[in-house]
């Protein structure tokens, strides 16, 4: 009973706020019921029993991506004041749409209840919770069978932030930088020039 | 000596074509001088100037120079180039060749016609072999041919001689002489042919030579289009011999002329579907095939060439278009005989178009007032007759005829292109009148010419001038006649020998009689012609009067049996050779007194009371505008075949070609498929949102489709 | 089954990822002036794996599942690899010349090209994903990579924002096939559908999501719309590297989705692949038809292509499979030519890109009109080039599979398309000449040359190709 | 020469012809020279070549012969040659015109004499291919690849609206093309074989044929052409530069008619019985409709490309005929129309070479200054006409009587073309070549010069000579043809046979 | 009442719709469409985790893990997409998006 109040809960609010991102005026706003939407994300993991994997939510989304978002909105100065206009126009159409998609997406929910029978053996049996964790279970598949993916995911960070630098990265002409090379290869001739004063000149 | 005889032509057409090719290219005219016209002393001197290194270029030029200052006209044609080079080797090559090919028929003619030959077979090569289709080239012998042979090579040698005078002022003589070869080449190619195709093929090619000859002045328009005219209406009667010539090969699985005649009995009940209806098998072919004969032989309906054919110097009209190829169509139809025997509904349609043909073509000659026409119309009316006998199935008189008229026919032509030759290329016998005493040899050949066409001889006798006989001949058979328009032809042609007689007076009285209504210069200038000219004129005049009192056993007399030998076949039951020589004694008289009876009336309006035709075309004008613009056939065709297929044509091309099948077919197409272009180009608006919608849509789409066809199970 | 050995399987993959890693170090180290180094280094790299991938026969199932090296993926590889290669090829001057010169750009590409050997090798949904998002995340970049230049961040922008709703969308798919089949491994998927007795709902749903996925990166119909716009905003270069690779390693996992997981479903995705193909070839031969810019009438064409290309699939036999290899082989070949040419469109320094400027090229430049005249000619299925056989592969297994009405309709739109084809013929060989273009780069005209004598030859050539074709067919059945 | 691959030398010597004048680099007036000689030499080397051909080449065989076979593409179709009695005497049709292509382009063609020359050789060797493919795909291969050079001719020499005409061309032989092509696949799932030998022997179902007749159909009447699919080849006509024309009409069309025999006929006999009316009504059509509307032209060459289409009309009337004559007829029409139409275009090609221009109306009187080229362009309009005793009579004489035997409504109809062609083909030269010579821009025209005598003088030999003597290409094609009726009517009866005894298989 | 797997799938196809609505009715923000994504990959995520559990298979969770990596990766080089957009074009509007079309 418990367990459906916080399903409902989560669920309410998850999807409350994904309205609201994708209504909200601000974009400001909008990132912000986008992290409430990932926290009560994690929370429904954590309902089904995917402990790290709502935390893993937590971590990386509500702390990194989100805050990215939120730091981009920031630094892009844009006058917010005219980004909703025209919204409503569309709404209608989209509505229409998004509802039929979903009633037949719905649809298949449906059709899971009525034939639920999924054939053949489990490729990865969850271990009981009591003797193994579910980080650990996670960890030992991660780590031996699918080592292959956590590679290519590696590759996929790489990827982005080498696309992130190469796109965004600029080495201004007139903009000062730190250079430890430099600083550190500085010595007295590079870095000190001695005038001769002319007396009564001045500098 | 077959070979010879029609070979020795081709070879004369060879050589002469040469050098008329090579004289041509080497005597290009220099530019003409552009706006001072293309005759006249200036321009004779240019083309001297141009030309002076050729020295027998610019000895023929003076003549002409004076030529061309004393006509101008419709004769520049000749006027303003030098004669072609190597004219006179040309022209006694052929000519030489021609005559012995000539004397040779006649030495075919004797042992085949008069000795106990049987018809034979002469191969030469093989042309054609498709499937069980054989066609070789090949002579076929028999009396029918060799006459053939006589009539071709001895009026073509004449015409040979006489166009050595006739045509000694015209540049392009090598060139005439290859045509004139030529032709006859064909021409004994017909009269020869073994086969049907091989008969096509001489049938086509007098058609080519006749339009080389019609247009051989091809500067004149007017020849240029009579030239078309003559081989397209040609065509028409072609078309009609080639369905037959189909048809035969249908019916007998052969085209040679001995596998047909030993089959048409086997064959004479059959019948044959022919656009959708049920025929008797022979009565279509041989209406076919007769279609082809009315065009050749410039029959009713399809005889709207032959006057216009006179476009073509004066020798050609007596060759071909009085002589030979124009008697191709009866010849045919007697050659075919034992096929028209079999096709009595053939036979009475061929009698009503020879009777209507006589009948018509002479009403029109009565008003004609261009010598060649007038001698052409009457061409085309004694042609008339000879289809008259073939209809009635007097294959012997109607062939007797070809034979009498080819000689006083061709001399009639040559009589009168002596006449025009004096005159200086004057035509109009409006223009002409009392020659008689300026060219006396001409007028009297031409006396003896017309009375010979007229058919003037003692009645119930067999004495007379050549047409007396075989016309009459004709008439009683005519009479005699058992099928249903054989009175009617009786009536029309007794009708139309008192016209023949009246315009052929008519045409004496005009040339020869009165006084001059030429200019005085002409007038005075009129000569008489070389002797080259004369000489044939001579000899044709012999023919005029001999042909037919010496042949008339022969032909159609008691001696005709062993004469033809079954080259003309006569069925069992026609008797038509013994009936006509049992007519009534007035039905014998009666060509007669209809010759008296024109000549009578020709004498009053022209001689006596030249006044009298002038009030009698005002009096009946409308007949007489209706029998000078010859029944308005001209006029008719035009709006039906010319017009209107130029209007079809172009109302094909333009709507069929351009608007409907274009229209909808690849330019339509293609606007089409510029106009979906542009709308699915327009579908890429470059928004993202619309791109979005669109997978979504896409997605959407899919699904739904999935769900509702067979995703469910 | 008796895993090969790791290494022996993940060789090509492994020299590839480490190479890359190395060539970033390399970059990295040298700084500004390192790209021709790193560039050169990146085709040597791709070429060695090339050889690699040919020169190992081992074939097998490693990492668990996921990793699949059979005949088919090794013919696939060895094409994209190629195509990429060339895609660097000819980057060189172009790159020098609009003056953003980066190393990490043939890096970005290499790792790309890295993503396509694991989606060519993937068996397993998994891996799908995660090969298709590096090369897709490798591809928003390049497209971006001109940072200075509106139209290339607008390419890279309207190419992530689509791009990342149709990994959504496959992910989506993904999640449902995994739900209702309880597996993400191929075998097992087909295995489970097969023990369930057939399709259910939940799983074509998952079936069309997962395609749609799939036909983002193909660029069918109706999920191709990104392509003109990416096309024609990208740099050229890179243009010519996402008219090629993507498409042959998002045709492998097409292929191998369809064929593999889901063959018990057969009539299922016949059925959205055929529409797909129709809707894909008609689309790209009318939309090209008003266009005048070459890049984007190159982008449609490349659509029509990949309709074709699926009409071999949708008959998803093992001639079709064939078909649509021996297609992706000349359809890089004919590519690679095309932009050869259209990046040697270069006058008084400028790049131009309208088929105008082509005009009368035959009498300025010879040799480039002839090839692109001829790859037309191929491009538009004219025989005897090889975009010809390639047509008549796919369009023979149609038919084989009664797929008539979708053999006509095809043959029919290759008619249209042949009319904007012509018409770049028509512009050089037909019109008077526009100035000439600047001389054409060295690399170019290798690529051109290499890519032209393919097209031309390729009845003589053909041979081998079909038969590995053949061969790489037959493993997937 | 029995060992030596025959015909694939004849069909690839071309190709070495293009390479030697790939290797003409210099751009100056000697090296164009050297060029026009290589490709001449070229071409006449292999008409020499191809009289090879005829030597080996036994008539009395009415199987293919001089085959030569070898694996091509992995083994899904391979490269089959082979000639019999009907393609043979194409194969020298080609080769014999090549030589006369070259020399009416010595210098008509100015511009681009290198791409000019490659393109025809190019061509050549297609055009041979065709004829001498067996296999479908190869034959497909060389049949539509042909389309390119042509492509380029007409669009790069070719007149005002070359452009349009060239597209026009491309596209509507393409779409009727493709379609082929979908049948031949569907007649290699049936047959499982692309090779044509014995594709011959296989007997596809009736409802198949059926299709598959009209898919060939669909490419065959737009390549011969047929009305109503025949409005390209005027206007290609008229743009083509002189030789292109010449080829067009020579031998492109002839590939249609080529087509139905070997394809459609001996393939499909069923549907072939079943849509010969409908190939006779069109014929028929095709014959009147044309020929009318070649009344009405201004222009010489499109007068002349509307009358190939009249006489491509008794082609296909011939061939549905299915007896003896009327093919044999229509491999002859289409043999003499290769060259009487190739050598009328090269009549025209002299005068445009000339003046510049096609309009009839800017001509007349040409004999005055050009007896020789009026002496010339008579004997083809001649044969052009059908006139016995030229080659133009012979293959129309033998279709007609061929089809009267089987239908006389199309025989009667096709029969009027013989009154309008005369009609439209002696107007046509009234207007040009007689008359006087009063245009002031032709005052200084001249007449042929050796080069075209060269060119003019063999075309109106062999058109008297086979009009004369058609023996050798009758005699060449009469076992083939007669071993193609055999079959066609076996199958037919064999057809019938079955269809009489379902019902009285039923009744026992 | 029992929380099932139903449950959880209609939510993640309801946050799956928000997503795509989200990109297709946005007209003025780039940075929504940015988070419209990340909705779709949570409501992938959650189908994921819900199918894993119902399965009592792992793979599910790891499945998710990728995706969660990977949509912090996309978010990235997007975001770093849309600095240089934004630099070139000083807007962020997506009707802005449109220099080439048709």
């Amino acid at each position: 009973m418990i367990e459906a109040f916080f399903f409902y809960l989560f669920a309410a609010i998850t999807i409350a706020s994904a309205v609201m991102v994708i209504s909200a005026r601000n974009p400001v706003h909008s990132v912000l019921f986008l992290i409430l939407a990932f926290v009560n994300a994690a929370g429904l993991f954590m309902l089904a029993g995917a402990e790290f994997l709502a935390l893993i939510l937590i971590v990386v989304y509500v702390g990194a991506v989100a805050v990215l978002f939120l730091f981009v909105v920031m630094m892009l100065d844009v006058d917010f004041a005219e980004l909703r206009q025209g919204f409503l126009q569309y709404l209608p159409v989209g509505m229409l749409v998004g509802v039929i998609f979903l009633a037949e997406l719905l649809f298949v929910v449906g059709a899971w209840v009525i034939a639920p029978h999924v054939a053949g053996g489990t490729a990865a049996p969850i271990p009981d919770m009591n003797e193994v964790s579910n980080i650990e279970a996670i960890g030992r598949l991660l780590y031996t069978r699918y080592v292959y993916f956590f590679q290519a995911a590696a590759m996929v960070l790489l990827v982005a932030m080498v696309g992130a630098i190469v796109l965004t990265l600029r080495h201004k002409a007139n903009v000062k930088r730190q250079d430890i090379n430099v600083q550190v290869a500085r010595n007295r001739a590079t870095s000190m020039e001695i005038k001769k004063v002319e007396p009564g000149r001045g500098l | 000596m077959y070979s010879l005889i029609v070979f020795l032509p081709l070879v004369g057409f060879l050589i002469a074509g040469a050098i008329s090719l090579w004289g041509a290219r080497t005597t290009i005219p220099a530019p003409a001088g552009g706006a001072h016209g293309h005759h006249g002393h200036d321009h004779a001197v240019h083309a001297h100037a141009a030309h002076d290194e050729h020295a027998h270029a610019s000895h023929a030029h003076d003549d002409h120079a004076h030529d061309d200052h004393a006509h101008g006209g419709h004769d520049d044609h000749h006027a303003v180039e030098p004669a072609a080079p190597a004219s006179r080797p040309a022209e006694l090559i052929t000519t030489g060749l021609l005559i012995v090919s000539c004397l040779l028929s006649w030495v075919a003619f004797l042992t085949v016609g008069f000795g106990e030959t049987e018809a034979f077979r002469v191969p030469v090569a093989e042309w054609m072999t498709s499937g069980s289709l054989v066609v070789d080239w090949s002579f076929r012998i028999d009396t029918l041919t060799v006459m053939m042979l006589i009539v071709v090579t001895t009026v073509s040698s004449l015409v040979h001689v006489y166009s050595i005078g006739y045509m000694h002022e015209d540049p392009a003589r090598p060139r005439f002489f290859a045509y004139l070869s030529l032709f006859t080449f064909a021409m004994l190619m017909l009269v020869t042919s073994d086969n049907l195709v091989q008969m096509f093929f001489g049938w086509e090619g007098v058609g080519l030579a006749s339009y080389l000859l019609i247009g051989f002045w091809y500067k004149k328009p007017s020849a240029s289009a009579a030239a078309i005219k003559a081989f397209v209406v040609n065509r028409v009667g072609d078309f009609g011999f080639a369905l037959g010539i189909f048809g035969v090969f249908y019916l007998f699985g052969s085209v040679g002329l001995d596998a047909i005649f030993a089959n048409t009995e086997a064959v004479a009940e059959r019948t044959m579907t022919f656009l959708g209806a049920e025929w008797h098998a022979l009565e279509i072919v041989t209406f076919l095939l007769f279609i082809g004969a009315m065009g050749k032989s410039a029959q009713f309906l399809l005889h709207t060439w032959l006057p216009d054919a006179m476009e073509g110097p004066t020798p050609v009209s007596a060759l071909i278009h009085a002589a030979t190829m124009v008697t191709a169509g009866v010849f045919m139809v007697a050659r075919l005989s034992p096929l028209f025997e079999q096709a009595h509904g053939t036979l009475t349609f061929i009698t009503f178009i020879g009777a209507t043909t006589a009948f018509f073509a002479a009403t029109v000659g009565l008003v004609q007032n261009d010598i060649k026409r007038v001698i052409a119309y009457s061409t085309c009316s004694q042609l008339g007759y000879m289809f008259v006998a073939l209809g009635v199935g007097a294959y012997g008189a109607g062939v007797f005829h070809l034979f009498t008229h080819a000689f006083f026919k061709a001399l009639l032509f040559l009589g009168a292109g002596s006449v025009i030759h004096a005159m200086h290329h004057e035509q109009d016998m409006r223009m002409m009148g009392g020659l008689r005493s300026k060219i006396p040899l001409t007028y009297w050949t031409m006396v003896i010419g017309t009375l010979a066409i007229t058919g003037v001889g003692i009645p119930l006798t067999h004495i007379g001038f050549a047409g007396f006989l075989s016309k009459d001949a004709i008439i009683e058979s005519a009479y005699a006649g058992h099928n249903g328009f054989a009175g009617y032809a009786f009536m029309l042609t007794l009708i139309a020998a008192a016209m023949t007689s009246f315009y052929s007076w008519r045409l004496i009285f005009l040339t020869f009689f009165g006084t001059s209504r030429a200019d005085r210069h002409t007038f005075e200038h009129a000569h008489e012609s070389p002797r080259v000219m004369l000489i044939p004129l001579a000899l044709l005049s012999v023919g005029a009067v001999l042909a037919g009192m010496v042949f008339y056993e022969a032909f159609v007399g008691e001696a005709q049996a062993e004469f033809w030998k079954g080259s003309l076949f006569y069925g069992p039951e026609n008797h038509i050779l013994h009936d006509m020589h049992e007519v009534p004694a007035w039905v014998k008289a009666s060509p007669f007194f209809a010759m008296l009876l024109g000549l009578g009336v020709a004498y009053w309006f022209y001689i006596a009371d030249p006044e009298q035709p002038k009030r009698l075309a005002a009096r009946h004008d409308a007949l007489y505008q209706f029998l000078l613009n010859k029944w308005y056939f001209d006029e008719l065709y035009d709006i039906l075949f010319v017009r209107s297929a130029k209007a079809l044509g172009r109302f094909f091309w333009k709507a069929g070609d351009g608007m409907v099948i274009d229209g909808l077919g690849p330019n339509g197409v293609a606007a089409r498929v510029q106009d979906v272009s542009a709308r699915v180009v327009r579908l890429q608006t470059g928004y993202v949102y619309h791109y979005a919608f669109a997978m979504l849509i896409g997605v959407a789409a899919l699904i739904t489709w999935a769900m509702f066809a067979g995703g469910i199970n | 089954m008796v895993e090969p050995h790791i290494f022996s399987l993940a060789l090509p993959e492994i020299i590839l990822a480490v190479g890359s890693m190395a060539l970033l170090m390399i970059g990295v180290f040298l700084g500004e002036q390192s790209t021709r180094i790193v560039t050169s280094l990146s085709v040597a790299l791709l070429a060695l794996t090339a050889i690699v991938v040919m020169s190992m026969d081992a074939e097998g199932i490693t990492f668990g599942g996921a990793f699949i090296v059979d005949g088919f993926a090794r013919f696939l590889k060895v094409l994209a690899l190629v195509a990429s290669a060339l895609a660097i090829l000819m980057a060189v001057g172009y790159v020098r010349k609009e003056r953003f010169e980066r190393f990490e750009f043939p890096v970005l590409i290499v790792i790309s090209t890295l993503g396509m050997m694991m989606m060519i090798s993937a068996n397993d949904l998994i891996s799908v994903y995660l090969g298709l998002e590096l090369t897709s995340l490798a591809s928003y970049v390049v497209a971006a990579i001109h940072r200075d230049d509106a139209k290339s961040s607008e390419a890279g922008m309207k190419y992530f924002v689509l791009g990342a709703l149709s990994s959504g969308m496959l992910l989506y798919g993904a999640s449902l096939v995994y739900g209702f089949t309880g597996h993400t491994e191929f075998g097992a998927i087909a295995a489970s559908i097969s023990a369930a007795g057939g399709s259910s709902v939940g799983l074509v749903f998952g079936l069309v999501f997962l395609l749609a996925g799939i036909a983002f990166k193909v660029s069918a119909v109706p999920f191709h719309m990104w392509t003109p716009d990416v096309y024609e905003g990208s740099p050229t270069p890179v243009t010519a590297f996402f008219a090629a690779a993507p498409k042959v390693a998002a045709m492998a996992v097409f292929v191998r989705v369809v064929i593999d997981a889901f063959a018990p479903v057969g009539t299922d995705w016949q059925q959205i692949v055929s529409f797909m193909a129709i809707a894909s070839m008609a689309l790209g031969s009318f939309a090209a038809i008003g266009q005048r810019n070459i890049k984007r009438l190159m982008a449609y064409s490349s659509i029509g292509h990949m309709g074709f290309a699926l009409v071999g699939l949708a008959a998803g036999s093992e001639t079709g499979v064939q078909g649509v290899l021996i297609y992706l082989a000349t359809y890089v070949a004919m590519t690679a030519g095309g932009f050869a040419c259209i990046l040697a469109m270069r006058r008084n320094g400028v790049m131009t890109e309208t088929i105008d400027d082509l005009a009368g090229l035959s009498r300025t430049n010879k040799t480039m009109a002839f090839f692109l005249a001829m790859i037309m000619f191929s491009l538009a299925g004219i025989p005897p080039f090889a975009g010809f056989f390639a047509k008549y592969f796919v369009f023979v297994a149609a038919i084989e599979q009664g797929l008539v009405a979708l053999a006509v309709i095809g043959v029919l739109t290759s008619v249209v398309g042949a009319y904007y084809y012509l018409r770049i013929i028509k512009v050089m060989y037909f019109d008077e000449p526009a100035p000439a273009f600047e001389k054409t780069p060295v690399e170019l005209s290798v690529v051109l040359w290499a890519t032209g004598l393919f097209t031309v030859f390729f009845v003589v050539v053909a041979g081998p190709i079909s038969s590995a074709a053949a061969a790489a067919a037959k493993t997937l059945f | 020469m029995g060992g030596l691959p025959l015909l694939s030398l004849v069909t690839f010597l071309p190709l070495a012809g293009v390479l030697f004048i790939l290797l003409v680099r210099a751009q100056d007036e000697a090296a164009v020279m050297n060029i026009r000689r290589v490709a001449l030499i070229t071409t006449l080397f292999t008409f020499v070549l191809s009289l090879f051909i005829l030597g080996v080449y036994d008539p009395s065989n009415p199987g293919f012969q001089l085959v030569e076979e070898s694996a091509w593409m992995g083994g899904f179709f391979a490269y089959r040659m082979g000639v019999d009695g009907i393609s043979v005497l194409f194969v020298l049709l080609t080769t014999f015109l090549m030589p006369f292509c070259i020399l009416a382009s010595w210098h008509a063609v100015e511009h681009r004499v290198k791409e000019y020359m490659i393109a025809f050789l190019v061509l050549e060797t297609l055009m041979i291919g065709v004829f001498c493919a067996l296999d479908l795909v190869l034959f497909y291969v060389f049949f539509e690849g042909g389309l390119i050079p042509m492509f380029l001719i007409i669009g790069v020499w070719g007149g005002k609206r070359r452009v349009y005409a060239s597209y026009k061309f491309f596209l509507y032989t393409l779409l009727g093309s493709v379609l082929m092509l979908l049948a031949m696949m569907a007649m290699y799932w049936h047959a499982g074989t692309t090779d044509i030998v014995r594709l011959l022997e296989t007997d596809f179902p009736a409802g198949m044929q059926t299709w598959l007749w009209l898919a060939f159909f669909a490419s065959f009447a737009v390549k011969m052409p047929m009305w109503p699919v025949h409005t390209w080849l005027p206007d290609a006509h008229v743009e083509a530069p002189t030789a292109g024309s010449v080829i067009l009409a020579g031998i492109l069309l002839k590939m249609g008619g080529y087509g139905f025999l070997r394809f459609s006929v001996p393939m499909f006999p069923l549907a072939s019985a079943d849509f010969a009316p409908l190939v006779f009504t069109l014929s028929a059509v095709a014959i009147v409709y044309t020929s009318l509307v070649a009344l009405m032209q201004e222009d010489i060459k499109k007068l002349i490309a509307y009358s190939s289409v009249a006489h491509m009309g008794y082609v296909t009337m011939g061939i549905f005929t299915m007896n003896v004559q009327g093919i044999q007829g229509a491999i002859f029409q289409m043999i003499s129309h290769g060259f009487v139409s190739g050598a009328l275009f090269l009549c025209v090609g002299v005068v445009y070479d000339r003046m510049h221009t096609r309009d009839i109306d800017a001509y007349g009187g040409l004999v005055n200054r050009m007896p020789v080229y009026a002496f010339a362009f008579l004997v083809f309009t001649m044969a052009n006409v059908g006139l016995p005793g030229t080659s133009g009579f012979v293959g129309e004489f033998l279709t007609l009587l061929g089809a009267f035997q089987v239908n006389t409504w199309v025989a009667f109809f096709a029969t009027t073309g013989v009154i309008l062609s005369a009609a439209y083909a002696l107007w046509l030269f009234r207007r040009v070549v007689w008359g006087t010579l009063s245009k002031a821009s032709l005052q200084g025209i001249m007449d042929v010069d050796r080069r075209e005598i060269a060119i003019l003088a063999p075309l109106v030999i062999l058109t008297i000579y086979f009009g004369v003597y058609p023996v050798p290409i009758l005699d060449a094609c009469a076992a083939s043809v007669e071993a193609l009726v055999r079959n066609y009517q076996a199958a037919i009866e064999a057809a019938s046979q079955t269809a009489a005894l379902a019902p009285s298989a039923l009744a026992h | 009442m029992v929380i099932g797997l139903s449950h959880y799938l209609s939510v993640a196809a309801i946050l799956f719709t928000l997503g795509i609505l989200g990109i297709f009715l946005n007209r003025k923000n780039v940075i929504v469409i940015l988070m419209s994504i990340e909705l779709i990959l949570l409501a992938v995520n959650l189908n994921f985790v819900a199918f894993s559990a119902q399965l009592n298979d792992l793979v599910g969770q790891i499945f998710a893990l990728f995706v969660l990596t990977v949509a912090a990766a996309e978010a990235a080089i997007g975001l770093a997409i849309l600095v240089v957009f934004f630099r070139n074009r000083g807007t962020i509007a997506v009707e802005d998006i449109n220099m080439m079309k048709g």
